[in-house]
């Protein structure tokens, strides 16, 4: 699934994995913390793949 | 190719007449060039008109989905390891089929031959490899080699792999292909050059889903774009809901695609719709070892599980 | 109604002119086919072609068209209220339509346009739109116009008719709008003497060179449930795949799906082309689908198209014979075909006569 | 002009749930521009298209009736996207309603005549409304006589529970309201299916007595002989279709049955008309 989404122009580091058991809260916390803050850092022009209005002639 | 309609014929005949099946799924001729048109013969009569060459390039496995009965089917390489696909996913019995296996010199690309003269074509002929394209005031001849079709130019199993009988002598696989060039060549692109890419490629797409229903995978009974609870995706031209409709059906076939180029084929803006499919299967290849339909006692890598899958994306 | 004759240079030069007045349309070769495009400054229509591959109805008709905003936010006041789109109504001139699209237009509107109801979109700019015709000299093997109600010289629903003769162009206005619109591109040029018998001469040649036909003159005094069922749907359906591409790229398909798209708080509804050929069409929300199986709607498209809008208007049949589904069906089946069964077709014994296109 | 897709802005001023299982329930709405109720001016039959903003439209019959001023009413079986949503809306909500579309049973033609109203299930909205039309005092002296026949599966899913009593009490109607079964001692009424009671107490046929069906398909299916055995011709038989709409004036091409459509030119049409087109509803 990433490797198509990256294929197709999204940029690494938008789309992410990780193996967290429904009892592991901290980890849950950390991983979603980590992602949001390195997402962050990512060039906003590069949020392409976010549906608006429709755009139709 | 041409040489194959004779015996196409004769046991199609037979089959029928034997009681081994109520109809053969073939091609008769079309109405325009390059054309033909998928057709299914229950009578002698009716085998009368099935014919084959260069430009049977549709896969015939998208008529089996949910028939009953005993069928007797046309296959290529492609068009088998799609039959092999439907038997593994359950869609039809091995024992309901009786296939006539075509082994396959490839099939010649409608959209790159029309492109390639500014007249109309009102003629295509075809003898042994050479092609003879001609309209109002033109004639050429072309070597078939140069006009195939791009998934049968890189074709490496043009051999049925299933079948019960065969109607002409297996031919020669091809080798040094590379499979997955037009893939390496968008590998190579920057994120932002990808995004373009994809963009002008699905720029002229009026999402008329030929794609999906000439695709033997397709078969769902309501596919995810018309479900209407939940809405998964928007319905009108909008860039980025034509795109997930394009990448989500990729994911569909995900392990599945036999590269038969049927998409690309029927689409009628002549879109490169391999494009995402092929990725997928590169990736298959390479992460798995997989290439579908070559077996029907091998589950295919998506609903199997070993411990050594490869799960470096997960972090 | 005069005849004016201009050089290739003087058509461009009068096309960037009514630019000014008109948002201008024409066909635009992108990757390898044309198309009908928005003109940009400077741009011009690439008159070198057979026909476009979609049809001109877009222009008129978009794929995908707004009709309506709305809010969902509760501290507004029209919360909830649907709110009309100011669709753009200035004037458009289309250029380089050819006399089987040009048809389409008449046939469309008896749709969109009915004594009751008006479909103020469609109407709308249907009123604000001159369309200047591009006669054929040279048609494609798919081609059946002429037995289809017009020819490739055919007038109707043309304002302007331009006729290319080697490098130069005869431009023949035909209605008042299509006057006006001469006038802004500034066309004028004397013609020779002999210019009305060799455009006749012209379009004969051109309507000799039409040799696919469809026989119709039986559809009228057929029984509609004879034809309905009639035994050769299921066989002629076998091939279809129940794509849409024959109705998208039809110029006489109107059929359209309604649908809201929400984004946060704000919202639009809109209106998309649909397709007879989608399951979806008319699948009720029970579950229950009166056309569910594959033949069913092969049938619903050519009856609609060669029976019920025959019996509905008395006026021809909902075909311009443009051809364009039979090249673009992914899988041939060829309405030539298909209309000349159900033309030969003789409820009594149940059969067609041996038919060939 | 008037742009035929634009809903006229309605409240919701009450809702009533109508049936045991809650799957049907009534929506009174009140126009919130008074002009617009007088461009709704409507005949019992039609029906109208009600529009939630992000959701859509859906096509329902009026159940009010003409003679009912100042508001108009729907009965909605919950059953797809659009119902399920409206379903879970308040009193108070605004959304809106687009029409009277459609034809109504055709009331110049039923002047004068005797009437028998068959009904099944929830289809019986744009009976409802006939029925209160009818039994107006300045209407009823126009009609001859009114049979009803109403049935449900049971008394809890029957619609408009306490107006039928009302009209059961009358004796310028003739009510026949039915369950297929029921245990219910309190129970009154009849028992049995629709078709059934439709022979036993519906009058013959002549060409002065119209009958009305509006059911589920298999009502429809057992109800159509037994009028046939009654005497009564298919000119004289009238019924209301429903297909998949989304315009509902006929434009959008989607509920055609041979060259009519059932959103314009019907959904109201007789037997002799249904005979002659396809049966694609």
């Amino acid at each position: 699934m990433k490797n198509l989404l990256e294929h197709t122009g999204i940029e690494p580091g938008r789309l992410h994995f990780s193996w967290i058991s429904s009892a592991e809260s901290t980890k849950f916390v950390d991983v979603v913390t980590k992602i949001t803050d390195e997402v962050k850092t990512l060039d906003p022009a590069n949020k392409k793949y976010v549906k608006t209005e429709p755009k139709v002639d | 190719m041409t040489d194959y309609t004779d015996k196409i014929k004769e046991i199609a005949k037979r089959v029928l007449a034997e009681g081994k099946v109520d109809m053969v799924i073939g091609f008769r001729a079309g109405t325009v060039p390059m054309m033909n048109q998928p057709h299914y013969a229950a009578s002698a009569e009716a085998v009368e008109e099935m014919i084959w060459d260069s430009n049977c390039g549709l896969n015939l496995a998208n008529y089996l989905t949910d028939k009953k009965g005993k069928i007797g089917i046309i296959a290529k390489g492609c068009d088998s390891r799609n039959i092999v696909t439907h038997v593994i996913e359950n869609k039809i019995k091995r024992d309901q089929l009786y296939i006539i296996g075509v082994p396959c010199t490839g099939m010649i690309d409608h959209h790159k031959i029309n492109a390639m003269f500014d007249k109309e074509i009102l003629k295509v002929e075809e003898s042994g490899d050479q092609i003879t394209i001609s309209g109002s005031g033109f004639s050429e001849t072309v070597s078939k080699q140069d006009l195939l079709a791009e998934n049968c130019a890189v074709c490496t199993h043009r051999n049925p792999v299933e079948y019960d009988e065969l109607a002409g002598e297996l031919v020669d696989e091809q080798a040094d292909v590379d499979q997955y060039a037009s893939v390496s060549k968008v590998e190579a692109m920057t994120a932002d050059e990808k995004w373009d890419y994809f963009d002008d490629l699905l720029s002229t797409c009026i999402r008329c889903y030929a794609c999906r229903n000439a695709c033997p995978l397709c078969y769902c009974p309501t596919c995810f774009v018309d479900e209407s609870r939940p809405q998964w995706v928007g319905k009108s031209q909008d860039p980025t809901d034509v795109r997930t409709f394009h990448l989500l059906r990729a994911y569909h076939c995900a392990g599945r695609c036999t590269d038969c180029g049927a998409c690309e084929r029927v689409c009628p803006m002549g879109i490169k719709i391999r494009e995402f499919t092929k990725k997928l299967n590169k990736d298959c290849k390479e992460l798995y070892g997989w290439e579908a339909g070559l077996s029907l006692d091998q589950r295919p890598p998506l609903d199997t599980f070993k411990a050594d899958d490869p799960e470096e994306f997960i972090k | 109604m005069k005849l004016i004759k201009v050089d290739k240079k003087s058509l461009d030069q009068g096309i960037e002119k009514a630019k000014s007045a008109y948002r201008v349309f024409g066909p635009v070769k992108e990757k390898s086919d044309h198309d009908f495009k928005l003109l940009d400054k400077e741009q011009l229509p690439d008159l070198d072609f057979q026909n476009t591959r979609l049809s001109p109805k877009s222009v008129i008709y978009p794929q995908s068209q707004i009709m309506f905003q709305y809010s969902l936010d509760e501290s507004k006041e029209d919360c909830r209220i649907m709110k009309e789109v100011e669709n753009v109504t200035s004037p458009m001139a289309v250029i380089g339509v050819r006399p089987c699209d040009a048809l389409s237009f008449p046939i469309v509107r008896r749709n969109f346009d009915t004594p009751e109801y008006q479909d103020t979109y469609w109407v709308k700019a249907y009123e604000a739109t001159t369309f200047v015709g591009l006669a054929c000299n040279s048609a494609c093997g798919t081609c059946f116009c002429t037995s289809a109600g017009t020819g490739p010289f055919g007038e109707e629903g043309l304002d302007v008719l331009l006729i290319a003769e080697g490098n130069d162009f005869y431009v023949k206005p035909l209605t008042e709008k299509g006057e006006s619109f001469v006038q802004a591109a500034g066309w004028a040029g004397e013609v020779e003497s002999a210019a009305a018998s060799k455009i006749e001469e012209m379009k004969t040649a051109a309507e000799a060179s039409i040799t696919a036909t469809v026989d119709t003159d039986k559809l009228r005094d057929k029984t509609t449930l004879d034809l309905y069922d009639a035994p050769f749907w299921e066989e002629e359906a076998f091939s279809c795949i129940n794509c849409g591409t024959c109705t998208y790229v039809c110029p006489t398909c109107w059929c359209f799906d309604v649908q809201d798209e929400t984004c946060g708080k704000s919202g639009i509804r809109m209106r998309n082309w649909d397709s007879c050929m989608f399951p979806l069409f008319t699948h009720h929300a029970s579950g229950h689908n009166p056309r569910d199986v594959k033949y069913q709607r092969v049938r619903q498209r050519f009856m609609h198209k060669l029976k019920y809008y025959v019996d509905k208007y008395d006026n021809g049949i909902q075909c311009v014979g443009c051809g364009r589904c039979i090249r673009l069906c992914p899988v041939n089946i060829d309405i030539r075909r298909i209309c000349n069964k159900m033309n030969s077709f003789d409820a009594e014994s149940c059969v067609c006569e041996a038919t060939s296109s | 002009m008037q742009n035929p897709y634009l809903p006229y802005p309605v409240r919701i001023d009450e809702i009533i749930t109508e049936t045991e299982d809650k799957s049907l329930k009534t929506f009174k709405f009140v126009f919130l521009n008074p002009e617009d109720e007088k461009k709704f001016a409507y005949e019992s039959g039609q029906f109208g298209e009600l529009s939630i903003p992000g959701l859509g439209e859906i096509p329902i019959g009026i159940a009010s009736s003409p003679t009912e001023k100042g508001f108009i009413k729907f009965t909605v079986f919950k059953t797809g996207k659009v119902t399920s949503y409206l379903h879970s809306m308040k009193e108070g909500e605004i959304m809106g309603v687009r029409g009277p579309l459609g034809h109504p049973f055709p009331w110049k033609t039923l002047e004068g005549k005797n009437i028998v109203i068959i009904g099944g299930g929830f289809a019986f909205t744009t009976l409802r409304s006939s029925i209160v039309s009818i039994l107006d005092p300045a209407n009823r002296s126009k009609f001859g006589d009114i049979h009803v026949v109403y049935g449900a599966r049971t008394p809890g899913m029957l619609l408009y529970k306490d107006e039928l009593a009302g009209w059961a009490a009358r004796d310028d109607i003739n009510m026949n309201i039915t369950v297929d079964g029921t245990d219910d001692p309190e129970w009154k009424y009849l028992k049995g299916f629709v078709p059934t009671i439709t022979e036993e107490k519906a009058p013959p046929g002549n060409d002065d007595t119209y009958a009305i069906v509006c059911g589920p398909p298999i009502m429809i299916k057992f109800t159509q002989p037994v009028l046939d055995k009654l005497g009564y011709s298919h000119d004289n038989i009238i019924m209301s279709l429903e297909n998949r709409m989304k315009c509902g004036i006929g434009i959008c091409g989607r509920c055609n049955i041979g060259k009519d459509f059932v959103c314009k030119d019907g959904p109201v049409f007789t037997l002799s008309q249904l005979n002659e087109m396809p049966k694609e509803y």
